[in-house]
């Protein structure tokens, strides 16, 4: 059966990994009809939902996992995946486990996660540290220290694009980071207001008005021409996700020798099990409703999680495959995941319109260097309460 | 004899209402039932999807406390002033100097409407290029040897509005020249011989006389600016993405952000209704004006 | 008289249609000339030459005494009003007066009591706050005429300026017109179809034919001695009578044979010196026509059949048939006369007009 | 000769014109012209045009110099499309590349990869052109049509709808997209080519109606009620005198429609089906993937390539840019 | 006889301006109606609204016995010229003369010949392939008679037709309406303000003044029995001379009496029987006053002084002054007077209208 699946996995290494399901599925008689539509949240968004809601569905969609697409199950207009879920036995394969627990709305499930992505990666240019007489930091506290001399010598010690969800990422990082996974937690998960504004998490506020003092020299938009600009050596670093590697690796850099990878940023070693899922619109043709059915299960076989992370450079959801093939810094993602060190992504914990205040707040704040980390940190608690 | 009344007169006409019947669909069906369906949502905290939940006048609080929809107005007006001004400006005085009967004209008609036909997705990044001062005309002006030449709109939050004028301009002013050009070809051309006679120089003939005559064409071309400016949205998304920080957020931006990114419908619809109460506060009675029964 | 307006071989082509050739005129200092021709003979475009709102393709064109050939049509100091109107159109008929003026920066007042004139003069007071939309034919012609007027330029221009009005009104401002032109002793150049017009108001009267000048003289010569058919067939209504024949000499005295008739052209004043024999075409005007007891003692006479009548009230007009020729007579108001009734006319040769058959020129 | 005052001093300047005045009234009154020959020294004939005048030195110059700022993008964008990726990451955005290459070229069109199709921009062309040409034809008509009918046929209420559509040009798109998407599910056009053309019959209406209401509305009455006595009814006074007329109109609202719609990306992927996706989709794709390598070469060859077809036909239609209302036609 | 176009209390407003008021009118089938009257009257407002161009604001109109006062003016099958000529710009000359045929169904071959016929009776053959910005005014206006006349409407509406035309095209174009009118005996109705066209066209001639007609006669009653003043001032040129005085009466015998002067009023006949004395107008055209020897044998004389003599060719305008009034009288065409001179007029009373002086109609 042909089944449409509409999607925002539009890069080259994306659009590969993508044909890893599609290679599996067609393997099974059925027939993957493409229908990527590049832009995640903003562009794909609207188009996908109107699909569904002007009753043309597609046969199955990506979806970030989370609280995204709550309301389309509760509308009834997403098909209730658990019946498939126990046969396949989710629960046990799934790791880490909270992954599926996004998918669960009541007890039922309805979407496949299909892998994870980190984001708390600090990337280093060794050269530059070395050149201006530097050890290469370690961690945060290093790094920061090493600011004002690079400072001097007329380089960016921390390179940042303009675009909002970069400066949140950054944030979300130095929280995890520096605060460590528990106070996350509260903080997101359980709207711990009290927390957010407490003494605590000041320094964290403090470490977020250090980074933007370093970055204030920062002047590109994209996050790849941040990375340009430490891999050419006008910045000494960056913090940005695991899809940063790409650009070193396109400019023939070598990891551990031309640059240096510090995941949680070298303080908190932790990985944010954000990621992708896939949801099955409901269908009145029984035979959409079966490839459906097979499209699910294909998705978490472990062969085609495998070939598919492999392509798309992010980690599998099952804890029982075997990814000899990765790279660096992706091993060490993955020794971190195997340690359990692992967090929800804010997507999971917290609705979209709490996350876009938060992302403007630190979109305002990294911008407007007048606005004091007191400022930033009572705002942010208010927004915390508030939260749902 | 017939009776000296007016005949019952629906049917006078019949071809011009006939006409007008997609009109007068779109007008009553997609434009009032629209606006009406999202009045009414912009009083329920629909998120993503819209829902009959309603929580009153809560959306418009939360708008009205918000620094970036209060920015976005603000951005709003500077950036729709001086886009109106300088459309009309701009377009009308190139459309004057091609109507010269110069040579080339196609040519040059061409090359200031292509900005028009390019979709600013990418043409917003080559701007940003070129207004990045690190690689752009600051840096070239400066590796000339002006070594204090300073420009970098894109990246100061004071004058970000006016650095996405910059490009806002060149993309919006060709169709403007264009349509100007085209009022300008529908002058009697003893006009203008009657003028050169009064003595009245060329700036005066077109500042007194052939812009009065032009009146039709210059309303289309405000609306067409105005709608376009409330509306402007890809072109700050292209070059800044409404940053630095939200220094450059529109209220279109606003809308979107808030309907397709936090997905809280409700707050969208809230903040679109503001637009067009805004809208229909000017636009009506000025339409009344232009349109309204006065004239035959 | 030095020449106010001097034009000299001016010639102008619209692509390949030439409609002004190699032409020449001189325009006296104060003069009021009239330019009178056919339809589509180049009488407006003359004046767009002479405005500089047509670059010209050859020739000078002078104007007290500065070539101005290339100069802007602002530059030369003439007034003009054109056939078009041409009124700007979102301005009230004051405005239309008013706007060259408050362009030469003259005082406010000055401005005031030039408009109040003109209007007064065209009778368009009252249409002063209106646009020219809800303006009558004829109020935007008088409108037109104002906006030249106030200028008080030394040349004027007008393009067919009372074409659209009722012969009342006409009559007036003819009368203003002429009255004006005395007062600010401009030069004035004049197109009009209008022979009434053209015999009151001009001191010498352009007779144009295909883009070049056929006769340029005073009315009175235009009128009685026309220089050749083409004028003398133009001017007049009804046109004058032709005959088709031979120009017979005898011992010194000239005859006219024609259709069997023979007249004795005794009294006739040759232009040039007796001219030889030969082919003819000899012409009369209707009203040089006698009827009635004032026949019989005529010079020629002529019997007829009277085939049309058409009454003007003031004077009746008659188109008769004798042989195989059609004529038109000109008889008084009053009289009586009716289709078919027999009729006997008379004239004068010496009041005739003689031309050559091939060259068509007077002699 | 004695000169007439000037009352109106200010207007008629007599500036020595140049260099004319003095020697040639001299030759004149001395009769010196040989052969009958009227001509005297001075200008005379055809005013000529220097190349090198205030004039076109202002009007080209301007020109010119606007031209640049136009230019100035699209240089940038087509240096940067034939550069490779190394040389962009690291080189001047100005400078000319120094290796050619029209591979970026031919990726954009034919190569770049949308999830799993790999046929670039090249995919969506003829889906582009299925939605041009009956979008642009159906609301161009019916815009024009209906500014006819305001512009010279007004009816009661006629007014009051074109307000309300006036309003309308001013909605945020996507405020609209629920509603439409409800609507026309409901009249079952939802997904289909027609459903999207008439979206963009609507979305094009207020400012098209506007744009021909206000030309028609310029076009001297006497000329409508010469058509009606001629025996021409509603339509053939539109096709056979309005239409002729406008064409400089006309030009304007093709353009507007044509990139409008040739351009659209939100209306085409939201109100139909990935087999009749446009090819901006394919741009969008390209451009706009949030995560990976951006290849900015592609990306500009790619956006070049999507507006030759509104380049090319600004191009053709400049011809149509003829005077519209004759001069002179009408008298008055 | 049934009349072909009824017009019953006919009114139009713009907006405050009451253009026509409560107009009555009826044209017989095949009449040749002229409508006459002082510029923004509302003739041209007026035929509009027997086209069915503007919406009447009161009234009835009829054509051929059909209420039309609600029909499109293509379903009233009229032919009209317009003033401002109105040619589609984007046609050519012969587009513009068969765009009515081929909207009517005509066969090809048929449109061919009506619109050659056409172009060869308005002699714009060689135009017919240019556009009418390429004309000149007249050729326009020829193109658009032209249009009016290939649609052999029953009804034809000519507004001014004629006023750009040179006076020998003019009459030719004058004699060939006629004829045309002869020979399709439609019923046509013509706006003028050439008095000569209005004498020689009509079957009658309506004079309008501000929105209403105030005589409707045939040419001869209006010229020489005009109903009321303003009529008889406006028909004729040079207009009417008029003295102010009473009338008198003395055993059935009519006296005039003005500046000292009486005139006997014997040959005088009353338009409604003998009037009752009182303050009154005397008026007498300048054509029906003789000089000269002329007026010796006349039976009234005035003595006066010439003040401005306008010879026109044909005829001779004299102004002179008597007393404290100034005449027009119009002489013969070669009479040899001057500015100054001293002249003697004479005029019979039986030619002469008298109005009473408050209702200023006709006695
Ligand atoms: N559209 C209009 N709006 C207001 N007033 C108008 C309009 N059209 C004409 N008028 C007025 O109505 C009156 C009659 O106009 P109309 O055109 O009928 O005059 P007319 O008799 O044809 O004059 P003319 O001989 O000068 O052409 C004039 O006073 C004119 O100013
Ligand atoms: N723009 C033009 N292009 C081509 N031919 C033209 C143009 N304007 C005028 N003509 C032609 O030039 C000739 C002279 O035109 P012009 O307007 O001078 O005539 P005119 O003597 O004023 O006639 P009328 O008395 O009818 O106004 C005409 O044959 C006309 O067709
Ligand atoms: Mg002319
Ligand atoms: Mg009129």
């Amino acid at each position: 059966t042909d089944l449409e699946v509409t999607h925002w996995w539009t890069s080259g290494g994306e659009a590969a990994a993508v044909a890893e399901f599609a290679k599996a599925f067609d393997a099974t008689g059925n027939k993957w009809v493409d229908g990527a539509i590049a832009g995640s949240g903003g562009t794909a968004r609207p188009i996908m939902i109107s699909r569904i809601t002007g009753g043309d569905p597609m046969g199955a969609t990506q979806f970030n996992h989370g609280r995204q697409a709550e309301e389309l199950v509760e509308a009834g207009l997403m098909r209730d995946l658990t019946d498939i879920a126990e046969e396949g036995n989710w629960k046990e394969v799934i790791h880490p486990s909270s992954l599926l627990d996004s998918c669960t709305l009541d007890g039922r499930i309805y979407c496949v996660p299909v892998n994870i992505h980190s984001q708390q990666w600090l990337w280093l240019n060794n050269k530059v540290f070395e050149d201006n007489g530097l050890a290469v930091p370690t961690n945060w506290d290093e790094y920061a220290a090493a600011a004002p001399k690079l400072q001097e010598a007329g380089i960016v010690p921390l390179a940042m694009g303009q675009q909002p969800w970069q400066t949140t990422l950054a944030f979300q990082v130095l929280l995890t980071a520096l605060a460590g996974p528990e106070a996350y937690t509260k903080i997101f998960g359980e709207k711990d207001a009290e927390l957010a504004g407490s003494e605590e998490m000041a320094k964290v506020f403090q470490a977020a008005a250090t980074a933007r003092d370093m970055s204030k020299d920062s002047n590109v938009q994209g996050w790849n021409d941040a990375t340009t600009m430490v891999i050419t050596g006008k910045a000494a670093g960056q913090i940005m996700g695991d899809w940063a590697q790409g650009e070193f690796q396109v400019a023939n850099q070598v990891a551990g020798e031309d640059y240096t990878c510090l995941p949680g940023l070298g303080v908190n070693e932790v990985i944010m099990t954000g990621g992708d899922a896939f949801y099955f619109p409901k269908v009145d043709d029984p035979a959409i409703t079966e490839a459906q059915g097979e499209l699910a299960k294909v998705m978490l076989s472990p062969e085609a999680q495998v070939a598919f992370n492999l392509k798309k450079g992010s980690l599998p959801v099952r804890g029982d495959v075997d990814l000899a093939a990765a790279n660096d810094c992706m091993k060490k993602g993955l020794d971190i995941l195997a340690k359990g060190n692992v967090i929800q992504s804010p997507d999971q914990l917290m609705s979209a319109d709490s996350l876009t205040q938060v992302n403007d707040l630190f979109v305002e704040f990294f911008n407007n260097p007048s606005m004091t980390a007191e400022d930033a940190q009572s705002m942010f608690a208010s927004i915390v309460g508030n939260a749902d | 004899m017939a009776a000296a009344t007016r005949p019952a007169r629906w049917h006078r006409n019949i071809s011009a209402k006939v006409a007008a019947v997609p009109m007068i669909i779109t007008a009553v069906v997609v434009f009032i039932g629209g606006t009406a369906w999202t009045v009414l949502y912009s009083f329920t905290n629909s998120k993503l999807l819209p829902r009959e939940k309603f929580v009153g006048l809560a959306q418009y609080d939360r708008l009205w406390s918000s620094s970036k929809w209060l920015i976005s107005i603000e951005n709003l007006a500077i950036y729709g002033a001086f886009s109106l001004i300088f459309s009309l400006l701009i377009g009308f005085m190139l459309a004057a100097l091609l109507d010269q009967k110069i040579r080339f004209e196609d040519t040059f008609r061409t090359i200031l409407l292509y900005p028009f036909a390019l979709s600013f997705i990418v043409t917003g990044l080559a701007w940003q290029w070129i207004l990045n001062p690190d690689f752009g005309i600051q840096h070239v002006v400066r590796s000339l040897g002006w070594e204090s030449f300073n420009f970098d709109p894109l990246y100061n939050p004071e004058i970000v509005i006016y650095g996405i004028l910059i490009a806002g301009l060149w993309q919006g002013t060709g169709l403007i020249m264009c349509l100007m050009l085209a009022g300008l070809r529908g002058i009697d051309e003893d006009i203008w011989k009657a003028a050169k006679i009064d003595g009245i120089p060329m700036w005066k003939t077109y500042l007194f006389i052939v812009i009065p005559m032009m009146r039709g064409i210059f309303i289309t071309a405000i609306v067409l600016i105005a709608s376009g400016i409330i509306k402007v949205y890809d072109l700050v998304v292209a070059q800044t993405g409404g940053g630095p920080g939200i220094s450059s957020e529109v209220p279109a931006k606003y809308v979107y952000d808030a309907m397709f990114l936090s997905q809280n419908l409700g707050q969208g619809f809230a903040a679109s209704t503001m637009m067009l109460l805004t809208v229909v506060i000017i636009v009506v009675p000025w339409a009344y004006l232009e349109f309204g029964g006065k004239r035959k | 008289m030095e020449p106010s307006i001097s034009i000299n071989n001016l010639s102008l082509s619209f692509g390949s249609l030439d409609v002004l050739k190699d032409l020449n005129l001189d325009v006296g200092q104060g003069e009021f000339l009239v330019l009178l021709g056919s339809s589509g003979c180049g009488k407006s475009t003359l004046l767009n030459c002479i405005a500089g709102l047509l670059d010209v393709t050859g020739g000078q064109i002078f104007i007290g005494g500065r070539n101005v050939t290339w100069e802007e049509p602002s530059q030369r100091g003439i007034g003009m009003v054109f056939q078009s109107y041409a009124l700007y159109p979102q301005m009230t008929v004051a405005g239309n007066l008013s706007f060259g003026l408050k362009n030469a920066g003259l005082p406010k007042a000055e401005i005031q009591e030039r408009v109040n004139r003109a209007a007064k003069v065209l009778q368009i007071e009252p249409l002063l706050n209106r646009k020219p939309a809800a303006l009558s034919g004829g109020q935007r012609q008088r409108a037109a005429i104002g906006r030249a007027l106030v200028r008080d330029a030394d040349v004027f221009l007008f393009d067919e300026p009372l074409s659209n009005l009722d012969a009342k009104l006409r009559a007036d401002l003819r009368v203003e017109i002429k009255q004006l032109h005395q007062k600010l002793s401009n030069t004035m150049i004049y197109v009009t179809h209008d022979q009434i017009e053209a015999m009151t108001l001009a001191d010498r009267i352009a007779i144009m034919r295909g883009g070049q000048i056929l006769q340029l003289a005073s009315p009175n010569e235009i009128y009685n001695r026309p220089a050749n058919k083409y004028v003398a067939e133009f001017i007049g209504s009804p046109t004058m009578n032709f005959f088709e024949g031979e120009l017979e000499e005898a011992g010194g005295n000239y005859r006219f044979t024609s259709g069997g008739k023979t007249f004795s052209l005794d009294g006739y004043t040759f232009q040039n010196g007796p001219p030889a024999a030969g082919a003819a075409w000899f012409g009369i005007r209707p009203e040089h026509m006698v009827s009635g007891a004032e026949a019989d003692t005529a010079l020629v006479r002529l019997d007829g059949q009277v085939e049309l009548v058409e009454p003007l009230g003031s004077d009746t007009l008659v188109r008769f048939t004798t042989g195989d020729q059609t004529l038109w007579v000109r008889m008084d108001g009053q009289a009586n006369i009716r289709h078919g009734d027999a009729i006997t006319v008379g004239f004068d040769p010496a009041r005739a007009n003689l031309f050559d058959k091939t060259s068509e020129s007077r002699l | 000769m004695t000169k007439t005052p000037h009352l109106l001093k200010g207007s008629m300047k007599y500036d020595a014109g140049p260099a004319e005045a003095g020697p040639d009234r001299a030759l004149r009154h001395g009769d010196g012209t040989p052969s009958g020959s009227r001509m005297v020294e001075g200008p005379a004939g055809r005013k000529p045009r220097k190349a090198l005048s205030r004039r076109n030195i202002l009007i080209y110059g301007t020109l010119i110099v606007v031209c640049l700022y136009y230019l100035l993008p699209l240089y940038v964008m087509i240096v940067t499309s034939l550069k490779g990726m190394p040389e962009i990451r690291l080189g001047n955005i100005f400078s000319p590349p120094v290796e050619i290459t029209f591979q970026p070229w031919v990726k954009a069109w034919a190569e770049a990869c949308t999830g799993l199709n790999c046929d670039g921009l090249s995919r969506g062309f003829f889906n582009s052109v299925k939605i041009l040409i009956p979008s642009v034809i159906l609301s161009i008509a019916i815009a024009s049509v209906n500014g006819y009918a305001l512009a010279n046929w007004r009816f009661k209420g006629s007014e009051t709808f074109f307000t309300i559509l006036i309003v309308g040009a001013f909605i945020p798109y996507q405020v609209m997209i629920y509603p439409i998407v409800i609507m026309l599910r409901e009249i079952g056009l939802y997904g289909s080519l027609t459903g999207l053309v008439i979206v963009h019959t609507i979305f094009g209406m207020p400012i098209l109606t506007l744009l021909f209401r206000n030309y028609f509305a310029s076009v001297p009455q006497e000329l409508f009620k010469a058509a009606r006595v001629d025996g021409a009814g509603f339509w053939a006074i539109y096709f056979q005198i309005m239409v002729p007329m406008s064409l400089p109109i006309f030009v304007v609202a093709m353009i507007l429609q044509v990139t409008g719609i040739w351009n659209d990306f939100l209306f085409g992927v939201i109100y139909t089906k990935p087999d009749l996706y446009p090819m901006t989709v394919q741009l969008n794709n390209i451009v706009n993937s949030t995560q990976g390598v951006k290849e900015y070469n592609v990306n500009m060859a790619a956006t070049i390539l999507t507006g030759l077809v509104p380049l090319t036909i600004y191009f053709i239609s400049g011809k149509l840019f003829v005077r519209g209302i004759a001069a002179g036609a009408v008298k008055g």
